[in-house]
């Protein structure tokens, strides 16, 4: 038994001869006609869907993931992140490079920058984030002509966080939903047992 | 370049007046960056070679680079169009080499997200396919509009859920990433419902419709042998008349709870691989419909998230998982050596094999054919050229 | 036919074959009997559902091919497996048995080099042709250098 | 001096009025397509985008002229204006209103469908002119098809002529009038009916629209036989090809809706002729924008087979009835 080859022009003709219908039924054939056109006369009475953009700027939902930005700590007004590289590692496209600057009390990054322009946007930085101090901010708006101004340092970061609304997620968050799964366990199983 | 080896066709009379045409890789009906050096008889197609590759990121390689933690959020661009189901994949084989338990909610939500984004993918092949052949203007391009703005309300679900709209990074070992937030099986529900009369209406623009029945029906016939053989898989496959689902003939993921149909027709052209994914779509919906009603209370993962990069280790092992993708059966086979990142990872792409018919059938046909045929393919070139 | 009855047919056959598992069957033959195993899946256990073939490299002990064939009307999956041994990189194609395996050897050859004989088409698939090395190969660093715009 | 001056005056304002509305026909499709499509269409320029056609001419205007080394230089350049030629003619005999037009000539309907056919000269000479595989594959289906429709075209465009006894525009006009619009041959019973269908099938067909549109193609054949056109000499073939639909559509207004009849004074008949002809663009829009294109094969079958053949027995029809009735039938 050989491997099926290049069906020949006598089987594709045969093909669309089998299945193909001859027009016959006329009044069929007019009623699908006007079945289409019904549809798009329909359509053409809906609401368009179209959103006037820059003029009316879409509501994000909480959990969007935009521009990235570094932020204080709300108590101390400190820089948040302590340089300890984890995001760095973690990133897909290598596209965080942190420097951490050891000090006393706590430590922190000395240089801090990301490449926006190949970041693809996959909130695992953020996840990783021990101190919550790398976020997202709902808007994506950094649209230039120049690429090397998404090359972002630690200042523009800070800058973004501060000029921008944040998203929910944080490192703590999201690694609380998904919840160490020996306390989500036993949640569940208490759950489970209070309605026995 | 070498000279193609192409396989003719003769047709039944004599002359040599060939042309031979470059459709792509820039074309509008190309889905992507895929030529086909077409040799044609006047209208008819008698040779093609299809040149892909344009598109290669070398996935393989790099997802020996990255970490079992890194590499679903990359495994998202492999298809795009359905990057829920790739990552579903990876992910899948990960945990079937480590044992690792997934729990049942996990479970549940991700059967939501496959099937919304099945729906979300068919969508989008319903709609290109009919431009391919309706023409950006003509009536192709209204159904394409009318596809794009039901897929948005997809998109938006899982915008609201995971935060972006294309490349996701939903899926984790052990589970998913995020719990569903407030509202939103409601809203998933509403969304669900309207989709159902929509698509009750693409139905009406072209079910019987003169027009559309001529270029669709006899056009592109996949005979069950050949399909086979080439190894095609998904809608294509059930076109043709295998009964083949995975989700049926090889559960995953709790498939097994839900009550649906697979469909399949026996013709094997364009106009029975639109009858399966129209069914699919109502199919996919009531699956939703269904995780949603029973949709467990729990934990969204059985490891700890995540907090840094090793921090998934697999053991040695290799496997090879499969599911139901948008396109067909989406494989990982994962050669682990017991370290963070894999040894070897070989993606079986739905599109890959289901491009690969398209020099076993487009001879004979016509040029305005072989766009109708590609779009009833409906590859996605991420996961062709990886 | 079920998976064991496949089992018994293969170690009946192929002597010489090594089977494990049942779902999927692994069955590992040498290089030379590749083809015969092939013909074989696909006429006597009626695997005519041609899934993947790809390869892997061991480093010193070789590029091993794997294919993944499958029954879908009894739902018996085969894993077809050859080691071609160290500094061999050529194999029998088994384009005459299954025609999904022209564009699968072609990407084999591409990322590995190995040279499926017997192939109709054989050239790379996915790189450009003047492409230099075989990226999927153990001994092609990531970070291999080439000039842009190939 | 009026009788010198009008033969170089009117034809000026006809044309300049034909490109006018050209342009603003544009946006009533783009418009039209925008809401089937749940979109709005153009907005940006000015209020509701009322002057994006003015932008695109513009636009259309500034932009390089490129013309591909291989092009057959002459041939390429040319066929522009030999397409626009014959697309601009068709206005020559449309009266407008009574007495108002360029020419009302005592041939009209047939100068009109002669010269509306030879739009294919430009359509092959741009196809054949611009060396490249699509546009030649292009300029192929164009003569396949011009040819094809133009038979059903000419025959459905008939019908009224029988019924009117006469060639002459104003006198096709003139048989409408009266009857609070049941005279127009739209109304007449079957036939009218029949005719007017089969005219707005081969029109559509013989403009090259959707669904019949093989020769632009653009999923196939990229834009056809202008693939390698840009700027002003794409924007002469735009204006061309909307001329053309214009021109029937008028003339589908004149032939099946009663021309200017209508309620209201005198000078309310071109606005009512205007209304009448938007009427018919539109429709053949709204089929545009509906159906999905059919395969060359198979347009050429539904011409020969189909269409001719229904066209032809209904002319056939057609006289019979005309010739019963004037001889005293009922």
């Amino acid at each position: 038994m050989a491997a099926p080859e290049v069906q020949t022009v006598a089987q594709v003709r045969a093909f669309r001869d089998a299945r193909r219908t001859d027009g016959t039924d006329v009044v069929g054939i007019v009623r699908a006609i006007l079945a289409a056109m019904r549809m798009t006369a329909r359509n053409l009475f809906r609401k368009p869907v179209t959103v006037h953009y820059p003029e009316k700027p879409r509501t994000y939902p909480d959990r969007y993931r935009g521009l990235l930005a570094l932020v204080y700590e709300k108590d101390t007004e400190e820089e948040a992140c302590i340089g300890c590289r984890l995001c760095e590692m973690v990133c897909p496209p290598a596209v965080i490079k942190v420097e951490m600057l050891k000090s006393e009390k706590r430590n922190y990054a000395k240089t801090f920058t990301l490449e926006l322009y190949a970041c693809e946007f996959c909130e695992l930085c953020v996840q990783v984030c021990p101190t919550d101090a790398i976020v997202m901010m709902k808007s994506f708006d950094m649209a230039t002509a120049d690429r090397r101004t998404l090359l972002l340092d630690k200042d523009r970061l800070h800058a973004i966080g501060l000029q921008h609304q944040q998203s929910w997620a944080t490192g703590n968050k999201l690694r609380d939903m998904q919840g160490p799964p020996k306390m989500a366990r036993a949640e569940h199983a208490a759950k489970e047992e209070t309605p026995a | 370049m070498t000279a193609p080896s192409v396989k003719r066709v003769e047709l039944d009379y004599t002359g040599s007046e060939r042309l031979t045409m470059n459709m792509g890789p820039q074309h509008p009906s190309a889905h992507g960056v895929f030529r086909a050096v077409l040799t044609l008889e006047g209208e008819t197609v008698v040779g093609v070679d299809s040149v892909i590759g344009y598109l290669h990121r070398c996935h393989e390689k790099l997802a020996e680079t990255l970490t079992y933690a890194q590499y679903p959020s990359i495994a998202s661009k492999t298809d795009y169009v359905a990057a829920m189901t790739s990552e579903f994949a990876y992910v899948r084989a990960a945990e079937t080499i480590g044992k690792f338990e997934v729990p049942k909610r996990a479970q549940y939500l991700r059967v939501i997200v496959s099937e919304l984004q099945r729906v979300a993918s068919h969508l989008l092949w319903l709609g290109t396919w009919c431009m391919d052949m309706g023409g950006a203007l003509g009536g192709g391009a209204t159904i394409f509009l009318y596809c794009i703005r039901e897929r948005e309300l997809i998109l938006d679900l899982f915008e609201s859920l995971v935060g972006a709209r294309l490349l996701y990074g939903f899926f984790q070992v052990g589970g998913v990433r995020y719990d569903v937030p407030d509202g939103w099986i409601a809203s998933c529900r509403e969304t669900v419902d309207l989709l159902d009369s929509r698509i009750s209406e693409y139905e009406q623009m072209l079910e019987e419709n003169p027009f559309f029945m001529a270029r669709a029906q006899g056009v592109g016939v996949i005979t069950r042998e050949l399909a086979e053989s080439v190894g095609i898989s998904g809608p294509l496959l059930r076109g043709s008349g295998v009964n083949w689902d995975l989700r049926r003939s090889d559960p995953y993921s709790s498939y097994e709870d839900f009550d649906f149909k697979v469909p399949v027709e026996t013709a094997g052209d364009c106009f029975a691989r639109y009858r399966v994914r129209m069914v699919e779509f109502r199919e996919s919906l009531k699956i939703v419909r269904q995780a949603l009603d029973r949709l467990p209370e729990g934990p969204i993962s059985s490891r700890p998230g995540l907090k840094s990069v090793g921090q998934t280790r697999v053991p040695k092992g290799e496997t090879y998982v499969r599911v139901e993708g948008a396109r067909g059966e989406v494989g990982c086979y994962l050669v682990a050596d017991g370290s963070a990142k894999p040894y070897r990872m070989k993606w079986r792409g739905a599109s890959f094999s289901n491009l690969a018919i398209l020099p076993h059938i487009i001879p004979g046909h016509k040029v305005a054919d072989i766009v109708a045929i590609m779009g009833s393919v409906d590859p996605v070139f991420g996961e062709v050229d990886r | 036919m079920t998976a064991d009855q496949a089992r018994a047919l293969i170690a009946e056959r192929f002597a010489d074959a090594q089977v494990e598992g049942s779902a999927p069957i692994v069955a590992t033959v040498p290089p030379d009997r590749w083809l015969a195993f092939a013909q074989f899946a696909r006429q006597e256990l009626g695997c005519g559902f041609f899934s993947f073939l790809t390869a892997v490299d061991w480093k010193d002990q070789g590029l091993e091919v794997v294919a993944r064939v499958d029954n879908l009307d009894h739902n018996v999956s085969l894993f077809m497996k050859t080691r071609l041994g160290p500094g061999v990189s050529a194999c029998a194609s088994l384009t005459s048995v299954y025609s999904g395996a022209n564009w699968m050897e072609r990407e084999g050859f591409d990322m590995f080099g190995i040279r499926f004989e017997g192939h109709p088409d054989l050239r790379r698939i996915l790189l450009s042709d003047d492409w230099e090395g075989y990226p999927l190969l153990k001994s092609y660093a990531v970070d291999t250098p080439h000039p842009p715009y190939r | 001096m009026m009788d010198i001056l009008l033969p170089i005056v009117a034809p000026f304002i006809v044309l300049n009025v034909v490109v006018g509305l050209v342009t603003y026909v544009t946006l009533l499709e783009r418009k039209f397509a925008a809401r089937m499509q749940s979109r709005i269409g153009p907005y940006r320029v000015g209020p509701h985008g009322l002057l994006q056609p003015i932008a695109d001419a513009l636009k259309l205007m500034m932009k390089e002229d490129v013309v591909p080394t291989a092009a057959d230089r002459p041939v390429y350049n040319l066929a522009p204006i030999v397409f626009l030629v014959p697309c601009m003619l068709i206005f020559a005999t449309l009266p407008f209103a009574p007495g108002l037009g360029v020419a009302d000539l005592n041939i009209g309907v047939l100068f009109f469908l002669a010269v509306s056919s030879m739009e294919i000269v430009g359509l092959f000479m741009a196809g054949w002119g611009s060396n490249n595989k699509y546009a030649l594959l292009s300029a192929m289906r164009a003569v396949n098809q011009v040819i094809s429709y133009d038979l059903p075209f000419v025959f459905s465009a008939l019908i009224p002529v029988v019924l009117a006894g006469s060639l002459k525009m104003s006198d096709i006009a003139a048989a409408q009038a009266g009857g609070y619009g049941t005279g127009w041959f739209i109304f007449y019973p079957v036939i009218g009916q029949l005719g007017f269908i089969a005219f707005i099938v081969s029109t559509v067909a013989a403009e090259n629209r959707a669904p019949f549109d093989i020769l632009e193609a653009e999923s196939e054949l990229v834009a056809g036989f202008r693939v390698e056109y840009s700027g002003m000499k794409f924007a002469l073939i735009q204006l061309g090809e909307y001329a053309h639909i214009i021109g029937a559509s008028f003339l589908g207004a004149l032939l099946f809706l009663g021309a200017w009849s209508g309620p209201g004074p005198e000078w309310v008949g071109p606005i009512w002729f205007l209304t009448k002809a938007m009427f018919i663009f539109l429709l053949v829009t709204w089929v545009r924008w509906s159906f999905v294109r059919i395969r060359v094969d198979q347009i050429l079958a539904l011409s020969w087979k189909a269409l001719l053949p229904a066209t032809l027995l209904l002319l056939l029809a057609t006289a019979i009835i005309v010739v019963w009735r004037a001889n005293g039938g009922a």
